[in-house]
């Protein structure tokens, strides 16, 4: 996007109402001459999209943004990118409420006395030259740290920190993956995470790593894992001592005691090299280092059955492409490296390096430091070593452990300068506040795997006084050189971007969003000795103790940085269909003992820290464990593991006691079993014998050109919510917040339901069925509910008069009524999508399968004299989909993708029974 | 001394009808059908003397789903050499040269819920009066329809166009 | 054939003059046909209580009265019933311009018109005979003021669709569509203007009894006076507030300025007959009887002047109604005589296209609008395309008489579609 | 000439029925001020709740997903059911010439019509967008849209319009010749009102025939919509898919309940009336005995109904149903039910007792029992149906705020306002039929 479309587009982004939140108000758009035509391509009032990047987590995502006048109002997956191709998570889906977030930092600010007070970037920048100057004659140390920062904006970070004489710390992430990096780091000299292709592996054995959560890049290997699976011959093993979205998608989930995991891979690697010798053998001191032991032990020690531990090294010797995976969780504990190393080993010994793990094109992890890191600087700023400390849009004020002390310690520091979007935990504490851009407001790169350039490119000027990342820190090289900024960042960029890939490619980067170098294949050895010495060196496996408190990283909100998107806390957490506050899952043996039920509050008490939690009870997990999810826990008690400085997650001999109190915790889900009411049926056709013929005087709904239909493949479905967050975004969802939660009137059109049997669980994505014989239409009185040429129940908001029967009469239960009026404080009402209206109150709301999806390509088709074809355009929970779950498109189409499915011999409906012949179908049960 | 109290009573009460229907009037005028402009511009002069067609100035009308008003550049496209001393143009010009867009008064509004896309109905031939009316006689620029839906549908019933709701209902 | 069908288009003057004619009609009859309800209604209820409790002076007041209003039965039909089918047949030539209803929706109140009348001519020749009246022609009586107030509400939603032409369409497929509140509010403030003016009527003519009649006598005029003055203030109070109500009601299209001056002068007349009546002194002469219903009779001229105005300006601007989609494609489509080189078509066409929305803005082939007419320009050009291109590519002032041609914003290949159109058109091809 | 002056002999009689009747619509005392003040007030607080739940939206209320209808609902049921009896024992008691009618009838027509009105308001009260309610009535737009005769609420609709212009009219012709009386009697301003509400009225014998027929028609007419309009109401129910509501017995099972607890009312309101105003030679014991043995009928096919319901459920093989009633029978409402069944069922029982049914204490206590249980079964028929339907994952409950709660209250206040003030300003028994049978 140029400078001329901003100009064009002047009057629209400065204050313009878009929609006002009284549905039937008349339309406020406004009548305006710009200055300029538009740009090519760009039609005032359709929609357009431009490339970018996910910024919500490291694993840098490409987004197409969809803009409506200058507006961006929804993100979707690049298709192709080589991070993400097209899938999007629900992180990523949600994160348009960070760029239109009320309570972003809307200009620079200082600290006077208690207080900030807003400054100008003037001052705010002259204040750091001054400090600078200072801190050069008192011989102070500035400190430079960053959360994970890839690409280009590194390599200016760096640059910067040498001009002005500015130590650059490791970057902090909370998930920084320590063991893994140094397993690899002793092993094979990369001290990195390699690019797992599981996509190529027929076996997968994953050990506490949550791939599907947080784990370096989730969305790619949720596309990797769905796409081995379409293939047929792969199968997925789990290890994990709790219960997470990984494990509960895995073919096969085995619970072990925490801890215990380097136990069961010391196994696995001796099984492995017993059954088959790798191509290069290992040396005979690795060998004699490998610590012996036999399945019954390791059984008794993990608590695996051992017929199950001989069926997993079975697979994994046997299998033709095995891939063994451990991080996450599984490593980030005590003994963590021999997990590491062990796991290494095995992919080693199995052959996965290099086809399967992959150093060349290796994770960019490589400047990503410890706890340990963490706790040093803490101490240096507590001896008052610190000059300036630069805090670059990280929050270790939140994440880190009490016992380091960082909040105190910051305030030792002669200056401390706070980058960031928001005012957070850390920000709170700092001197200097420097607001920065969203991602969609600047130009950027990100290299989030070696050799892939994802492009960030500003859609919309600026809403507040914020600078680009990269342009604060050339404005402060030009205010401490006194010249003034050496350029802006964006030449800087473009001439970086033609450097490396000459004009052509910075072209197709510009327009694709995404570049891909063509790296060597780096062929990996195995340093035997230093193996042999990692293995020796382990001390005893030093057990938790019990109970244990596990920090399972969070779906919604990755470690917390996602928790001020408003949407996050509104979408359910997929296990446990909890929406707002912290709580401890807790398994029914444990909660049954301590005669618990939902909601009551309890006290967790470790060694130094102890806090009180609502319960919730999990079924599938073991006795012995609770978890809770890290992000909701402030400042955990997180103990550092002394051989990789990686932090802990374990947390041994935790106490429970309850308060007396009852907590309000919003649980959405009345019921986790379905009472065998088949909503997910086994065998899929149990409700067949049950269809009764019907007879009606009514004439039949009949269908001429399109009837639309969206298949649901609940194997391919792994609980992700991403097509939840795309529903909110696209169809102007409001959020109802915690109160209305509590009432049970949550507004999602789209919900997953979890259904457990016997500690297993399955996801159901409930949405409108779009029945074929509604019962809500027919008692509707006033025709609000109608049914449409193509298949559809329309609502007709404007015609609503709330008698609510519709919903009493929808045994699917999927409308949705609004009980109050929803705001949309400025500028959130800019992310308004204008193609759908904002409900007012007291009308019911619903999903029509994204009619103004289908109206728009219909338009579309319609001016080059067409039928809709088969894929051309897809819903918002499809489109945003990482498995490719949901398939939409038209059922009169024979040819059509979802006319396949429909008529699959794997498909049923839910309720079939009752005759409502819905339009949505869903397909279990593998394919024979 | 009950007779004045009456004779008060009623006067007050006819005139605040007085009042009521000037009021009324008012309000008409201010919000009515014909707004008064920014810039007076003369549909009569361009599109009636000159036969300009709509679609010189209303450029997107066949491609988007709003016709939109026409960014200053097309009227200075003539009106750099043309009619450069009359007022209104002079404004146009200080307008152009500020970069400040004119903020048109609404003539045609309809409500948030509704889709309604000019492309579809140009491309469908339906001519530009039968809805706006004679915009080319106009002056200043009148409302000739209330957009009520009952006026909508019997068009579409007339020409036999969709009439499910979610044609236009969003 | 629909008898009532559309004429073709009349020249504008002779449409205004029949349209004042038409005003000065309506002028006549709605305040007759008022007068014929009001007083037949005031008859009937007198008629009504006096039975029940033997009153001798409104059985009296209520014949009189029914005398009054109507004069005698041929009378009674020839007025009420000649003008009708000449208004309603004008209304629909006239009033409506373009728009046409079905017959049937003009003569059903005529027929409800008719049977009125003859009902209540029925009633008063009863009433006049004998006090005492028998079940029959009272109940006769009933309907047929019913029969006028219905047909009267009718014609005023006959009139009411002419102010809202956006409804034609609706009314022609579903009679229903006629219902119109403002429609309803305006016979509202019908009713009430008639009622006073049958008040003023009343204080004008009745009462004027000689000594020694039965019934007669001053008190039997106090009983008059207090009839007519109720039913003109009853008028005057109630129109305010209905010609209010009235201006809310109307289509928006049928406003204009006139509307409004002519609706306020409605409350400053009501305030006049309330002045008049509320002064009313208790004695003979103090009769304002023909003050007050020429009041009202001003009142009346209000209300259909601004009805009038409104038509007017519901018409004003409006194109014509949405036909059957053909009608209009047709109109589009090229004409061609000589047929281009084949090849050349598609330039051409592309050309034609660009000429019509860029060029044709300042410039005609025959005629001078802003640039000079092509005939006299182009054909200098003939067999030199580029020159051609060229000055339309930067354009130079070439004839003083001419402002300079802008640099139109077009594209390479826009540029050299439209100069070979040129070029082509002049040579004669079309 | 009125029947009361014809017979000379009676005169005095006549005349002072007159006087005793019309005794009743003399000045106000303090206790009646009192009761007025009182349920004005509701009526006003119930106003204001109203007010702030349309200003609001309906999230004040406790109604949740997926409770969508409730307190509201509930109270129309409720009143629409009081409503019956009104009808049904002046109508159906007339055609069967009892005589013991005449005691009741007007207390209980004016009771239809005003429980009527309060049971109009609640659909609107209900309503999410309440100032649009006209869209439910099928008027011409010129949006050319029609409302959905398919659905029950419209069938409501005109089931509930018909029988209040029925019983309003019937109510009225009944008092025409009491207002003659009343006409009579009155000076003032009141004379007027009286003699222009008594149309005319002579008291000939045209007079008398006309109305004789009309009354009759009437009263054939207004039988049937009794049947009729609460099988309506009850459709709303049965003809969704609501387990629990989906049942075949609904119609009958409504219509009986409803006459049952219209029957309660009555006794409700005539027992203190009769007190209050000193009627008991016109309202005997008799009277009370044989409404009370209705009451007991209907009560007892109403606990028949119960019988028949969870007998279907639990051998009707329905798990959606099974789970329904066992919720309904033992989940978090079954307080509700069981106080339901033991109000509408057990209760009532006790009057197979001579001695407690001529007992007008007794018949107090009972009947206002039989109310409350009557409420509460529509109440436990309508939220446990729907906080327990076929998808579980959104079951749900339901806890009513201060502001449903408020607008309850004030209904009845409405009710009983406006039934306090027929008391004053009508003639509350009909003077006319009580002659007749004097």
């Amino acid at each position: 996007m140029k400078r001329r479309d901003f100009l064009w587009l002047l009057g629209v982004i400065s204050g313009s109402t878009v929609m006002t939140s009284c549905g039937s108000g008349k339309s406020t758009a406004r009548f305006t001459s710009y200055l300029l035509p538009p740009e090519e391509g760009i039609v005032p009032g359709e929609a357009n999209f431009l490339p970018s990047t996910c910024t919500e987590c490291p694993a840098g995502c490409g987004v197409l943004v969809r803009l409506r006048d200058g507006r961006p109002v929804k993100l979707e997956g690049i298709p192709g990118h080589p991070v993400n191709d097209g899938g999007l998570c629900v992180r990523g889906q949600s994160s348009l409420y960070r760029l239109y977030h009320p309570e972003r930092l809307r200009g620079p600010m200082a600290r006077e006395g208690g207080k900030h007070r807003p400054v100008s970037w003037e001052e705010a920048f002259s204040r750091v030259a001054d400090s600078l100057t200072a801190s050069r004659q008192g011989s102070l140390k500035n400190l430079f740290l960053s959360g994970r920062t890839t690409g280009s904006l590194s390599r200016l970070v760096d640059a910067t920190c040498a001009k002005l004489g500015i130590e650059r710390l490791p970057e902090y992430e909370v998930y920084s993956h320590t063991a893994e990096k140094e397993a690899n780091g002793l092993l094979f000299g990369e001290r990195d995470i390699p690019h797992y292709r599981i996509e190529n592996a027929d076996f997968l054995l994953t050990v506490g790593v949550d791939l599907l959560e947080t784990h370096v890049t989730p969305v790619a290997y949720t596309r990797k894992i769905s796409s081995a699976r379409a293939r047929g011959d792969f199968l997925w093993y789990h290890v994990e001592p709790h219960l997470s979205l990984t494990g509960a998608n895995a073919d096969r989930r085995f619970v072990l005691r925490p801890g215990r995991e380097r136990r069961l891979l010391s196994f696995l690697l001796r099984e492995v090299l017993d059954r088959k010798t790798p191509k290069t053998p290992l040396s005979g001191e690795l060998l004699a280092a490998l610590p012996r032991t036999t399945a019954s032990i390791v059984s008794g020690e993990t608590g695996i059955p051992s017929e199950s531990l001989k069926e997993i090294a079975n697979r994994l010797a046997t299998a033709k492409r095995p891939l063994l995976i451990a991080g996450g969780i599984g490593t980030a504990q005590a003994g963590g490296l021999e997990v590491a190393s062990a796991a290494a080993l095995v992919q080693w010994g199995t052959g996965a390096i290099p086809e399967r793990v992959d150093f060349a094109r290796s994770e960019n992890y490589r400047d990503v430091g410890t706890l340990r890191d963490m706790e040093e600087l803490s101490a240096r700023m507590g001896r008052g070593e610190a000059g300036i400390v630069f805090l670059f849009r990280t929050n270790p004020v939140f994440s880190l452990p009490q016992r380091l002390a960082f909040k105190e310690n910051l305030k030792k520091a002669s200056l401390t300068v706070g980058m960031g979007d928001f005012l957070d935990e850390t920000l709170r504490e700092v001197d200097l506040i420097l607001p920065l851009s969203h991602s969609l407001e600047s130009w950027g790169d990100v290299e989030p795997r070696r050799g892939v350039m994802s492009l960030l490119q500003p859609v919309l000027p600026p809403l507040h006084d914020t600078l680009s990342d990269g342009d604060v820190l050339l404005r402060l090289l030009g205010k401490v050189s006194g010249r003034g900024a050496p350029g802006s960042y964006e030449e800087l960029l473009h001439a970086a971007w033609g450097k490396r890939l000459g004009e052509a490619g910075r072209n197709r980067l510009l327009e694709k969003g995404y570049a891909e170098e063509t790296l060597p294949k780096k062929a990996v050895s195995l340093d035997g000795k230093r193996a042999a010495e990692t293995l020796r060196s382990a001390g005893p496996t030093e057990d938790a103790g019990k109970p244990v408190l596990v920090l399972a990283p969070s779906l919604r909100t990755f470690d917390g940085r996602s928790r001020i998107l408003p949407i996050l806390s509104e979408i359910p957490d997929p296990l446990t269909t909890i929406t707002y506050g912290p709580w401890v899952s807790m398994s029914e043996e444990d909660a049954a003992r301590a005669g618990l039920r939902d909601r009551d509050e309890v006290t967790l008490t470790a060694a130094d820290w102890s806090t009180a939690l609502p319960v919730k009870i999990q079924p599938g997990l073991a006795a012995g464990v609770f978890f809770a999810y890290r992000d909701l826990l402030p400042s955990p008690p997180i103990r550092t593991d002394r051989r990789t400085g990686g932090g802990v997650e374990y947390i041994g001999g935790v106490r429970i006691s309850r308060t007396g109190k009852t907590a309000e915790v919003p649980i959405l889900s009345g019921s986790f079993s379905q009472l065998g009411r088949g909503l997910i049926p086994h065998p899929v056709h149990l409700e067949e014998g049950r269809r009764h013929d019907r007879w009606t005087l009514y004439p039949e709904h009949e269908h001429k050109e399109y009837r639309w239909a969206l298949a649901v493949d609940l194997e391919r479905c792994n609980g992700c919510a991403a097509c939840v967050a795309a529903c909110h975004v696209e169809n102007n969802v409001p959020v109802a917040g915690k109160a209305d939660h509590l009432k049970g009137r949550e507004m999602s059109w789209l919900r997953i339901e979890p259904f457990y049997e016997k500690g297993e669980v399955e996801f159901l994505p409930m949405l409108c069925q779009q029945c074929h014989y509604a019962p809500c239409e027919s008692v509707c009185p006033v025709f609000a509910a109608h049914h449409n040429p193509e298949g559809l129940n329309v609502q007709v908001y404007a015609r609503c008069v709330g008698t609510r029967y519709c919903s009493n009469n929808c045994p699917y239960k999927v409308r949705r009524f609004n009980w109050r009026e929803h705001k949309w404080p400025e500028p959130i009402d800019r992310m308004l999508n204008p193609d759908v209206p904002a409900r007012e109150v007291g009308v019911m709301e619903k999903c029509t399968f994204c009619i103004q999806r289908i109206r728009a390509a219909k338009d579309k088709a319609k001016d080059e004299g067409r039928k809709v074809r088969d894929g051309e355009f897809t819903t918002a929970c499809a489109q945003s989909c990482p498995t490719g779950a949901l398939t939409f498109g038209n059922l009169l189409d024979k040819e059509s993708k979802v006319y396949r499915l429909a008529h699959s011999e794997r498909t049923y409906r839910v309720f079939e029974s009752l005759g409502t012949e819905p339009s949505a179908y869903y397909l279990r049960g593998r394919k024979p | 001394m009950k007779k004045t109290l009456v004779a008060i009573a009623a006067l007050g009460y006819f005139g605040v009808s007085v009042l009521l229907v000037a009021g009324l009037g008012y309000l008409w005028y201010s919000t009515g059908p014909a707004p008064v402009q920014p810039i007076a511009f003369p549909h009569t002069v361009h599109a009636g003397g000159l036969q300009m067609p709509c679609v010189y100035c209303h450029t997107f009308v066949e491609r988007s789903r709003s016709a939109g008003a026409p960014p200053l550049e097309i009227c200075m496209g003539c009106h750099r050499s043309i009619a450069t001393d009359r007022e209104e143009i002079r404004k146009l010009t200080r307008h152009y040269e500020e970069k400040r867009p004119i903020e048109w008064k609404r003539v045609y509004a309809l409500p948030d819920f509704i889709y309604f896309s000019h492309k579809r109905h140009v491309k469908a031939g339906v001519e530009c009066a039968t809805c706006h009316g004679d915009v080319a006689g106009m002056k200043r620029v009148r409302r000739v329809n209330e957009l009520v839906m009952g006026w909508c549908v019997s068009c579409h019933r007339v020409r036999g166009a969709s009439r499910d709701c979610a044609t236009c209902h969003k | 054939m629909n008898p009532l069908a559309l004429p073709p288009a009349l020249p504008p003057d002779t449409n205004l003059l029949l349209r004042y004619l038409l005003t000065s009609a309506l002028l006549l009859y709605l305040p007759l046909l008022g007068i014929v309800i009001a007083g037949s209604t005031a008859s009937l209820v007198l008629n009504f209580f006096g039975r029940e409790n033997r009153d001798d002076r409104s059985l009296r007041l209520s014949r009189e009265w029914i005398e009054a209003v109507t004069v005698n039965r041929w009378i009674l039909l020839l007025l009420g019933l000649l003008p009708y089918p000449a208004i309603a047949y004008a209304c629909q030539r006239f009033l409506g311009g373009r728009t046409s209803l079905p017959a049937i929706a003009w003569l059903v109140p005529f027929g409800a018109l008719l049977a009125g009348c003859l009902l209540l001519s029925l009633y008063r020749s009863a009433i006049c005979r004998s006090t005492e009246l028998p079940a029959a022609p009272f109940g006769a009586g009933m309907a047929g003021l019913l029969a006028m107030i219905s047909a009267a509400f009718l014609s005023f939603l006959l009139l009411g669709i002419l102010v809202n032409p956006a409804k034609l369409p609706l009314v022609r497929s579903n009679l229903v569509f006629i219902l119109s509140w403002h429609a309803l509010v305006e016979f509202l403030l019908f009713l009430a203007l008639s009622f006073g003016l049958a008040g003023g009527i009343a204080l004008r003519f009745l009462g004027r009894s000689k000594a020694g009649e039965a019934g007669g006598g001053p008190d039997y005029e106090a009983r008059v006076r207090t009839a007519g003055t109720s039913f003109g203030m009853a008028g005057a109070l109630a129109a305010p507030a209905l010609v209010v109500l009235y201006l809310i009601t109307l289509p928006v299209p049928g406003l204009s300025t006139e509307v409004f001056v002519m609706a306020a002068i409605i409350p400053i007349l009501a305030l006049a007959v309330f002045a008049l009546l509320y002064l009313l002194p208790g004695k003979e002469e103090g009769r304002p009887g023909d003050r007050v219903s020429s009041l009202f009779i001003l009142m009346f001229l209000a209300v259909i002047l601004c009805y009038q105005t409104a038509v007017a300006n519901a018409f004003q601007g409006l194109s014509a109604p949405p036909g059957p989609l053909a009608a209009e494609t047709v109109s589009k489509g090229g004409k061609g005589t000589v047929k281009p080189a084949a090849g050349e078509a598609a330039a051409l066409e592309k050309g034609k296209k660009v000429f019509d929305t860029v060029c044709s803005v300042c410039h005609r082939f025959d005629v001078k609008i802003v640039g000079p007419p092509y005939n006299d320009v182009v054909p200098k050009y003939t067999g030199n395309v580029e020159k051609l291109k060229a000055f339309i590519r930067n354009p130079v002032k070439v004839n003083p008489s001419f402002p300079a041609m802008p640099k139109p914003s077009i594209k390479e290949d826009e540029i050299d579609a439209v100069a070979r159109y040129l070029l082509f058109t002049v040579k004669g091809g079309k | 000439m009125t029947r009361g002056e014809s017979s000379m002999g009676n005169a005095d009689k006549y005349a002072k029925v007159d006087r005793d009747i019309l005794a009743a619509m003399e000045k106000p005392g303090r206790l009646y001020l009192a009761g007025l003040a009182v349920t004005g007030s509701l009526v006003v607080i119930g106003g204001i709740l109203w007010a702030y739940q349309i200003r609001n939206g309906l999230g004040v209320a406790g109604y949740t997903h997926p409770v969508n209808w409730a307190i509201y609902i509930t109270n129309f049921v409720f009143w629409v059911g009081i409503a019956h009896s009104g009808t049904l024992i002046s109508a159906v008691l007339y055609l069967f010439r009892a005589r013991y009618r005449t005691s009741f009838n007007r207390a209980a027509e004016a009771m239809t019509v005003f429980a009527l009105m309060v049971a109009g308001l609640f659909p609107l009260i209900h309503l999410g967008r309440s100032w649009v309610f006209y869209y439910l009535i099928p008027y011409p737009t010129q949006r050319q849209l029609w409302v959905n005769f398919r659905s029950p609420l419209i069938w409501d609709v005109f089931a509930v319009g018909t029988y209040f212009t029925v019983s309003v009219v019937f109510f009225y012709v009944g008092m025409i010749p009491d207002f003659a009386i009343a006409r009579r009697c009155k000076e003032g301003i009141r004379k007027k009102i009286y003699s222009a509400l008594s149309l005319g009225w002579k008291g000939t014998e045209r007079d008398w025939r006309h109305y004789a027929m009309l009354y009759l028609f009437l009263a054939a007419f207004a039988t049937p919509l009794v049947a009729s309009v609460h099988s309506v109401v009850s459709w709303d129910f049965a003809m969704s898919i609501v387990p629990g509501w989906h049942t075949t017995i609904f119609a009958p099972y409504f219509v009986a309940g409803a006459i049952f607890s219209g029957i309660a009312m009555v006794i409700t309101l005539v027992v203190p009336l009769r007190k209050a105003m000193h009627l008991h030679e016109y309202i005997t014991d008799d009277h009370f005995e044989s409404i009370a043995k209705i009451l007991l009928f209907t009560s007892l096919i109403v606990s028949y109904a119960y019988i028949v319901e969870f007998g279907l459920a639990s051998y009707g093989g329905n798990i959606f149903e099974m789970e329904s009633f066992r919720y309904r029978a033992l989940g978090e409402f079954r307080y509700l039910t069981w106080a339901m069944i033991f109000c509408n069922s057990v209760v009532p029982l006790t009057l197979f007792a001579k001695r407690l049914r001529r007992n007008t204490t007794y018949l107090l206590v009972v009947s206002l029992l039989v109310n409350v249980g009557m409420w509460l079964e529509r109440f436990v028929i309508i939220v446990t149906s729907l906080a327990h339907d076929y998808d579980p994952y959104v079951w749900g409950t339901y806890r009513p705020t201060y502001v449903e709660v408020g607008i309850s209250l004030g209904s009845f206040g409405l009710f009983f306002m406006l039934y306090l003030l027929f008391v004053k300003n009508l003639p509350v028994l009909s003077i006319t039929e009580i002659k007749e049978h004097l």
